[in-house]
């Protein structure tokens, strides 16, 4: 019983066993899959969506959600590349990602969490504003490898112990995160707004100010994922970060990142893109045909909500009869 | 409890408006370390504002508040509670996602550096449960905690913030007989660590068993404050209402007809089992038993909002088809839910929507809904109820909590129903509506309405219920006819033996 | 309420009948220059040429649209280079009806659907604008809707001549994969190409995973390039070259094969200026492509040469588009010539033109 | 519909709408002498009418307070059904028929998720966005299918004769009527409203929540089937990727009609204003000599304005009635000093 509470207090659980089940039943059908080229192509792949993923889970569990980081990303990759090409530093495009990207976010914050507009509403339109300013910015213009600061070229290029660097600083982008989630009372105070609104002002969290705080961040983060965009693709252009959003919620939501809010963590968030990148190798490497991948993958994202759904449900329920009894 | 200290809070001559109403108006309260003081009035007496003026949510327009002689700063809920005054409010809100532990502490996590201590909260947290002979895992999440146990959660809370002033907001209403003892035990240590402890209740009994002293509420205005030990049951009603009531329980007997509602051993897992009882034309059934004990769960699946595992439901010999309302409805079953905030209102909708949603078949001619016949139902029901507002068009959310239980009774009266299930019908109502409200039921008992109450509150059960089904822990434990039921008996079947009071 | 709202109904309906009135009464005169102009051979007045791109933001069409710029400077008309900024037929019809609206003489644009946009053009057409399609046609039921398209080379050359520079790369043995956007006709009708030539001339060359359908991956923008060539390392670890016939593919595929280190070969349609850095540090041998801006010049020459009459867009007709003169061929098509190659020897200098 | 259902400011925002649509309207044809011809705003009509079908059932299904993304995906996966079906020999009227049961179905499959397995609206239609278009791709591969019925394409691209308005306006016209009759004058509209508003309380009320929501959820499928086969017909083609990117204007525009995203508040004719009014102002943009980027920013705003307006209009209301109150409050110190 105890071990099954502690089981469900591990939010993280369905999405782990459904990363496993995936990899190892692809492995045993195609056992190339197992290769560590596979394995890099996943870390290497997954990147981008994980890092926005982290960033994304700071509005998800304050029952909040950011659509613009799509643009925003795009927009900053472009920048980076355009702004390094006319000579800025590698610190100076950087910051200037992470300004760009923080300023959209304290936008949405300011209005979701002062004026108490709905994020979805609000983060959809800036998705529009910014990708049509974007498209004005960049118009026919492509970044190219070498327009990219040799730094980023580098991380995209190079490996740690076999693993791309660019995973190398989702990870480490994940345990700053995540400790500052579980441990900082800032971050404890979006879960509290994520779990009762209502009652969070009541035993005095500075609603308002966590919020224009969390989309900020989750603003400057995506900013800064330009780089990573930039340093993967080594290329730039107004297509780029187009529709990712929706990739990017899904990891969450089959990270375990609940849209009701409250629960869920960077480490969901990641093993989520973790999962939802994997499922998309397999589909390649168990040679389903090439015109089923996008439907299968849907199905894929459903099961894996649903699975989310009956563990977390189904474990909670015996917690609670654990506790009656 | 001594009169010489000075009070630790006193409020003089408090003054609040809400748009046009005068909601304080010459409020007084003082405070005495170490005492349990009684707040007590009719509902819209303006407790809960003087309350939530304690609280930090409102501010005061004119008058004073001093704790321990310093001005106390309204207007913020954080520093109300870092001045030392906590509020344990009916309905906690607590944060189901987060453990009880950091509820505790919320806001205010413990930390060692810059970082949460989990360890230390959960200790600290685990000392405190200990220390009120509570036990809680405080590493279990609130999600699914009973209303007694979120309250104590709350009263914790106010622990760790080592507050002088600890008020609690009808914090009775929702519980069973057994959290209601062990609530008032809780309250006795704290009067004993030298809290001042404020009791808001609508049942006096209780009052009067728990409280050191009283102050009295009404229209805004405090009209006295005494011990209780000099006090009378009856004169302090006269100081509430300002008037006698008459008789509170005024069931009057009905001759019972046929069978109208018939419960075959239903049963839901971990819910409750073999549920079987029958209700006549006429007849009030009282469902009596601890809160948790199935009741309300119970009626849900008979109306349909909830399904069950076996057994069924049957009306006039026809059974019903499970978890579907909708039929249920059209079979002539309402169900006055027991939560009317959540379950019985839509708060931004007017009176009159309010009263029309479940009558749209009837007010639908060549599929339109008339808007002329939906208000003079509402009209009439209005008047029957003797409710008190401005217009039809006001949102509910707008009316005083009685208001809005007069509201949901008409919505379902108005659909004329065969069989009237009200669960906790006068939970938070003030004495004056709450007699109304019974003389209705009675009232409506006798045109051959038959009725299934539930309610946690004894005086009420024994008084209206012609027979009483009791419940303990999902199982029918006995059903006592009018003449047999006494306090007693009920308590005794509803807590087992060994609960006795 | 309910009457509110019918007030209001009947103002919004009121603006829009008013307007529509207003409009018939328009319409005609909106429609007239264009009518007579069709009609005279000379016209005095300064001709208005529409360039519509796939979408506007795009590379490839900055440079089409140079030389069409630069084909109007010559012949003294005025050209605007309107179009979507997202590549659907959708999106593009609604700027083709914003030609008809402002009475353009001239449309050239390079179809972003092959079907979608007809029923516009055609409504284009009707209203008495010279249409010709460049850098990508309608579908060759719908010929009739332009006067001529100007591609850049025989569709099946296109398609065997980047065989021919696998072949060339990986020595004219080993399995071969291609990544290509979905429904793109040009490129459908490269690949349809490749296929047959490959398997004939060949012997030791293979599609991966034995025929063309196992081959190709599809992917139509950077990201899905990218995990297409992944996916094809993947599926085909033993692949020996990967084609990819369009320019986002190509430069993806070469940034992963560099990313990756990857052994496989990569070779397609792409632009100098893009694939510099690659072909310089050897990650590519060899790309083609032809000049965009000869596209989009010898386009506006055409439409014209076809607005003054002198030319109709008949099967083996000629017109003249600066110093080259250019010959239609069955389905109402005019080509280039040869796509241009770049290595290591050419890229510096073409790297610097598009 | 009836002060009864939805609070002041959320009618002073769909009046504003319409009299927006009317102004934009005005404006469009002071920017451009080509705006206000008979064939634009024939474009311009022609060029709403699937978001508009597809709108007025999303409207419906954010008011009960659910959500689907997967509307274009639907649209095109019905549009590839008809033209799948129809290379396959099977005559136009069945192909069509078929794409709308096709709908149908993607619709319910939406439905009995969300209802009867509970999961969250939001996350089940990104995940059949990505699923449903995957069947279009399925379907056709990468053949698009072209060469339909003359008479058909004609229906999709002509006009009723002797005015600018295209065949479409027919049904966007019928449709819209029947939405709006039934969602503010009949006892469904009032379960739908009552439902976004609080659901547990419409379950306590006798009101069949998931049949409805269900029901709601089959119905935007259909609606987008119905888009869907204008879609073709107005582009004389079957593609699998019809569409995409649909169902963010066709949120947008609920959104900017003055729905409200949390449910329970909304009129369809905020809604249909809103879409007209987008498809003006994008026209009458394009003619001004905007660029296509210029667009996006625009109905950037607009969506923005949308929810920032009516805030503004309820915040001055609610200064208003504390001003008041003071000095109420105050006049009653003065008297009470004078006693």
């Amino acid at each position: 019983m105890s071990i099954l509470r502690r089981a469900t207090r591990f939010r993280e659980l369905p999405v782990l066993l459904g990363l496993v089940v995936v990899y190892l039943g692809t492995g045993f059908l195609n056992p190339i899959f197992f290769s560590v080229s596979i394995l890099n192509d996943i870390f290497f792949g997954v990147a981008i969506v994980a890092t926005l993923a982290i960033a994304q889970t700071f509005v998800i569990v304050m029952r909040h959600i950011d659509l613009s980081v799509g643009s925003v990303v795009g927009l900053t990759s472009f920048l980076i590349g355009d702004l390094s090409s006319r000579g800025f530093s590698l610190l100076a495009v950087l910051f200037a990602a992470l300004l760009v990207g923080a300023t959209v976010g304290a936008v949405n914050g300011f209005l979701v969490g002062y004026l108490g507009l709905p994020s979805l509403v609000v983060t959809l339109a800036t998705l529009y504003i910014v990708r049509g300013i974007f498209n004005e910015v960049g118009k026919g213009q492509t970044i190219v490898e070498s327009m990219v600061p040799k730094e980023l070229n580098w991380l995209g290029l190079n490996r740690l112990f076999g693993i791309s660097y660019l995973f190398v600083i989702v990870v480490v982008l994940m345990l700053i995160a995540g400790v500052l989630m579980q441990r900082t009372r800032a971050a404890r105070d979006l879960y509290a707004i994520g779990s009762n609104p209502s009652a969070a002002g009541l035993v005095g969290i500075p609603v308002k100010l966590r919020v224009l705080a969390a989309f900020t961040a989750t603003g400057a983060i995506s900013g800064l994922a330009g780089a990573v965009m930039l340093a993967r693709f080594n290329s730039s252009s107004t297509q780029s970060g187009l529709g990712l959003e929706l990739l990017v919620v899904a990891a969450c939501v089959v990270g375990g990142v609940s849209i009701a809010g409250g629960t869920g963590s960077v480490f969901g968030a990641v093993t989520g893109a973790v999962l939802l990148q994997t499922i998309l190798m397999a589909i390649g490497a168990l040679g389903i045909p090439q015109f089923w991948q996008l439907a299968v993958n849907g199905s894929l994202i459903i099961a894996a909500i649903g699975l989310d759904r009956y563990l977390s449900t189904r474990l909670r329920s015996t917690n609670i009869m654990g506790a009656s009894s | 409890m001594n009169q010489v200290n000075p009070p630790v809070l006193s409020v003089l001559a408090g003054r609040k408006a809400f748009g046009g109403v005068q909601a304080l108006d010459g409020a007084d309260l003082n405070l005495f370390p170490g005492e349990i003081h009684a707040l007590l009035g009719e509902n819209g007496a303006g407790k809960s504002t003087l309350l939530k003026t304690l609280a930090g949510v409102h501010k005061l327009d004119a008058g004073s508040v001093t704790l321990n002689g310093k001005s106390f700063q309204q207007g913020s809920t954080r520093s109300a509670q870092e001045q030392g005054v906590a509020v344990i409010y009916q309905e906690p809100s607590l944060f189901p996602d987060l453990t009880l532990a950091e509820n505790v502490f919320v806001g205010r996590q413990l930390q060692s550096g810059k970082f949460v201590d989990w360890k230390k909260m959960r200790r600290e947290a685990a000392t405190l449960f200990s220390q009120l002979g509570v036990d809680l895992d405080v590493s279990r999440t609130a999600r699914g905690l009973s209303i007694a146990d979120q309250q104590i959660v709350e009263i914790i809370k106010a622990l760790s913030i080592n507050a002088q002033v600890i008020i609690m907001d009808e914090p009775t209403a929702a519980l069973s007989s057994k959290e209601v003892d062990r609530l008032f035990s809780v309250a006795r240590r704290l009067r004993d660590q030298n809290c001042a402890v404020v009791f808001v209740s609508h049942r006096l009994d209780e009052v009067f068993a728990l409280c050191d002293r009283m102050t009295v509420m009404r229209d805004g205005r405090t009209v006295g404050t005494e011990l209780v030990s000099d006090a009378v049951q009856s004169q302090v009603i006269k100081m509430m209402v300002g008037r006698e009531v008459s008789e509170l329980f005024p069931k009057t007997e009905a001759d019972l007809g046929e069978i109208v509602l018939e419960v075959k051993n239903l049963c839901s897992e971990g819910q409750f089992q073999d549920i079987n009882f029958t209700v006549r034309e006429g007849e009030i059934l009282g469902l009596a038993g601890l809160v948790g004990s199935g009741r309300s769960e119970i009626v849900r699946a008979i109306f349909g909002v909830d399904t069950y595992d076996q057994g069924s439901v049957i009306v006039n010999g026809t059974p019903l088809r499970k978890a579907d309302s909708a039929r249920a409805m059209a079979a002539g079953i309402g169900l006055v839910p027991e939560d009317r905030r959540l379950e019985g209102l839509f708060m931004p909708y007017s009176i009159a929507a309010n009263t029309s949603i479940t009558l749209l078949e009837r007010l639908v001619r060549k599929l339109v809904i008339r808007k002329k016949d939906e208000q003079k139902v509402a009209e009439n029901w209005a008047k029957t109820l003797q409710l008190k507002f401005s217009s039809l068009g006001d949102a509910v959310e707008r009316l005083s909590g009685g208001n809005q239980q007069k509201v949901v009774l008409a919505k379902w009266l108005a659909t004329q129903p065969k069989i009237l299930i009200v669960d906790e019908p006068t939970r938070g109502i003030d004495v004056g509506t709450k007699s109304e409200v019974h003389r209705l039921l009675s009232k409506m008992a006798q045109e051959g309405l038959a009725i299934i109450m539930v309610s946690s509150e004894l005086p009420e059960v024994l008084g209206m219920a012609d027979r009483i089904v009791v419940m303990r822990e999902g199982r029918q434990v006995g059903t006592l006819s009018r003449d047999e039921a006494t306090p007693e008996k009920v308590i005794s079947l509803a807590t087992g033996a060994a609960a006795l009071r | 309420m309910k009457k509110r709202n019918s007030i209001l109904a009947a103002a919004v309906t009121g603006a829009f009948l008013a307007f529509g009135l207003v409009g018939c009464a328009t319409t005609d005169e909106a429609e007239a220059p264009a009518t007579s102009a069709a009609g005279t051979t000379e016209t005095a007045e300064v001709l208005k040429i529409a360039i519509v791109p796939k979408a506007i933001n795009i590379g490839y069409f900055t440079g089409w649209n140079e030389g069409a710029q630069e084909a109007c400077a010559e012949l003294g008309a005025t050209c605007d280079y309107i179009g979507p900024n997202e590549i659907t037929g959708a999106a593009q019809t609604e700027f083709i009806n914003q030609v008809i609206q402002q009475g353009y003489d001239i449309l050239v644009i390079s179809a972003a659907d092959q079907n979608a946009i007809v029923p516009a053009l055609e409504k284009a057409r009707d209203a008495g604008i010279i249409i010709v399609t460049s850098d990508a046609d309608v579908a060759a039921e719908a010929a009739s809707s332009r006067v001529v398209s100007i591609l850049p080379s025989e569709q099946d050359d296109i398609g065997t001549a980047q065989v021919d520079w696998m072949a060339e790369a990986i020595g004219s043995a080993g399995s071969v994969a291609i990544i290509t956007p979905a429904n793109a006709a040009n490129q459908t009708a490269w690949i349809e190409a490749m296929g047959p030539y490959l398997d004939a001339q060949y012997p030791n060359m293979e599609w991966a995973g034995g025929s063309l359908e196992s081959a190709t991956f599809y992917a139509n923008d950077p990201t899905e390039s990218a995990e297409a060539f992944s996916s094809i390392l993947a599926q085909y670890p033993d692949v020996a070259g990967i084609i990819s016939p369009t320019t986002v593919g190509v430069l993806a595929a070469a940034v992963e094969k560099k990313a990756k280190a990857a052994a496989v070969k990569v070779t397609g349609l792409g632009l100098p200026s893009e694939m510099a850095p690659y072909i310089e540090d050897g990650t590519v041998e060899k790309v083609g492509l032809w000049n965009p801006l000869d596209l989009g010049y010898v386009a506006v020459y055409a439409a014209v040469a076809a607005k003054n009459g002198t030319f109709a867009g008949a099967t083996g007709e000629t017109f003249q588009a600066g110093d080259k003169t250019y010959t239609v061929v069955d389905g109402g098509i005019a080509y280039l010539g040869e796509p241009f190659t770049f290595t290591k020897d050419n890229i510096a200098e073409f790297k610097l033109i598009y | 519909m009836t002060k009864l259902t939805i609070p002041k400011v959320v009618f002073s925002w769909d009046k504003g709408v319409v009299l927006f649509l009317v102004l934009s309207i005005f404006i469009g044809s002071y920017a451009s002498e080509y705006f206000a011809t008979a064939s634009n705003l024939s474009f311009v009509i022609a060029s709403i009418a699937e978001i508009a079908i597809i709108a007025i059932a999303m409207a419906y299904l954010i008011i009960s307070g659910e959500i689907d993304l997967s509307v274009a995906s639907i649209m095109a996966l019905t549009s590839a059904s008809i033209g799948y079906a129809f290379q396959e020999g099977v005559p136009f009227e069945i192909a069509v028929v078929l794409g709308l049961l096709v709908g149908l179905l993607a619709g319910l499959f939406n439905g009995v998720l969300v209802t009867i397995f509970g999961l969250p609206s939001l996350a089940v239609t990104i995940a059949t966005l990505a699923l449903f278009r995957g069947l279009c791709w399925v379907i056709l591969e990468n053949k698009p299918v072209n060469q339909l019925p003359r008479e058909w394409i004609d229906l999709g691209n002509k006009n009723i004769p002797g005015t600018f308005f295209p065949w479409a306006t027919i049904l966007v016209v019928l449709f819209a009527g029947i939405a709006w009759f039934v969602l503010h004058h009949t006892k469904l509209g009032r379960w739908v409203f009552a439902i976004g508003t609080n659901p547990v309380a419409s379950r306590f009320s006798g009101i069949p929540v998931n049949r409805v929501k269900l029901g709601l959820f089959v119905f935007t499928g259909f609606m987008s089937a119905v888009a869907g086969v204008i879609y073709t017909l107005r582009f004389a083609s079957a593609s699998p990727d019809g569409g995409a990117g649909y169902e963010l204007s066709v949120i947008a525009a609920v959104l900017f009609g003055g729905v409200a995203i949390a449910g329970g508040v909304g009129t369809m004719w905020g809604v249909l204003a809103a879409v007209l009014s987008l498809g003006v102002i994008k026209s009458g943009l394009q003619l001004a000599g905007f660029s296509a980027n210029a667009l996006l920013v625009v109905s950037g705003g607009l969506l923005l304005i949308s929810v920032i307006l009516p805030r503004v209009t309820e915040f001055v209301r609610i200064q208003r009635s504390k001003a008041s109150t003071i000095k109420r409050t105050q006049q009653k110190e003065k008297e009470r000093v004078q006693k």
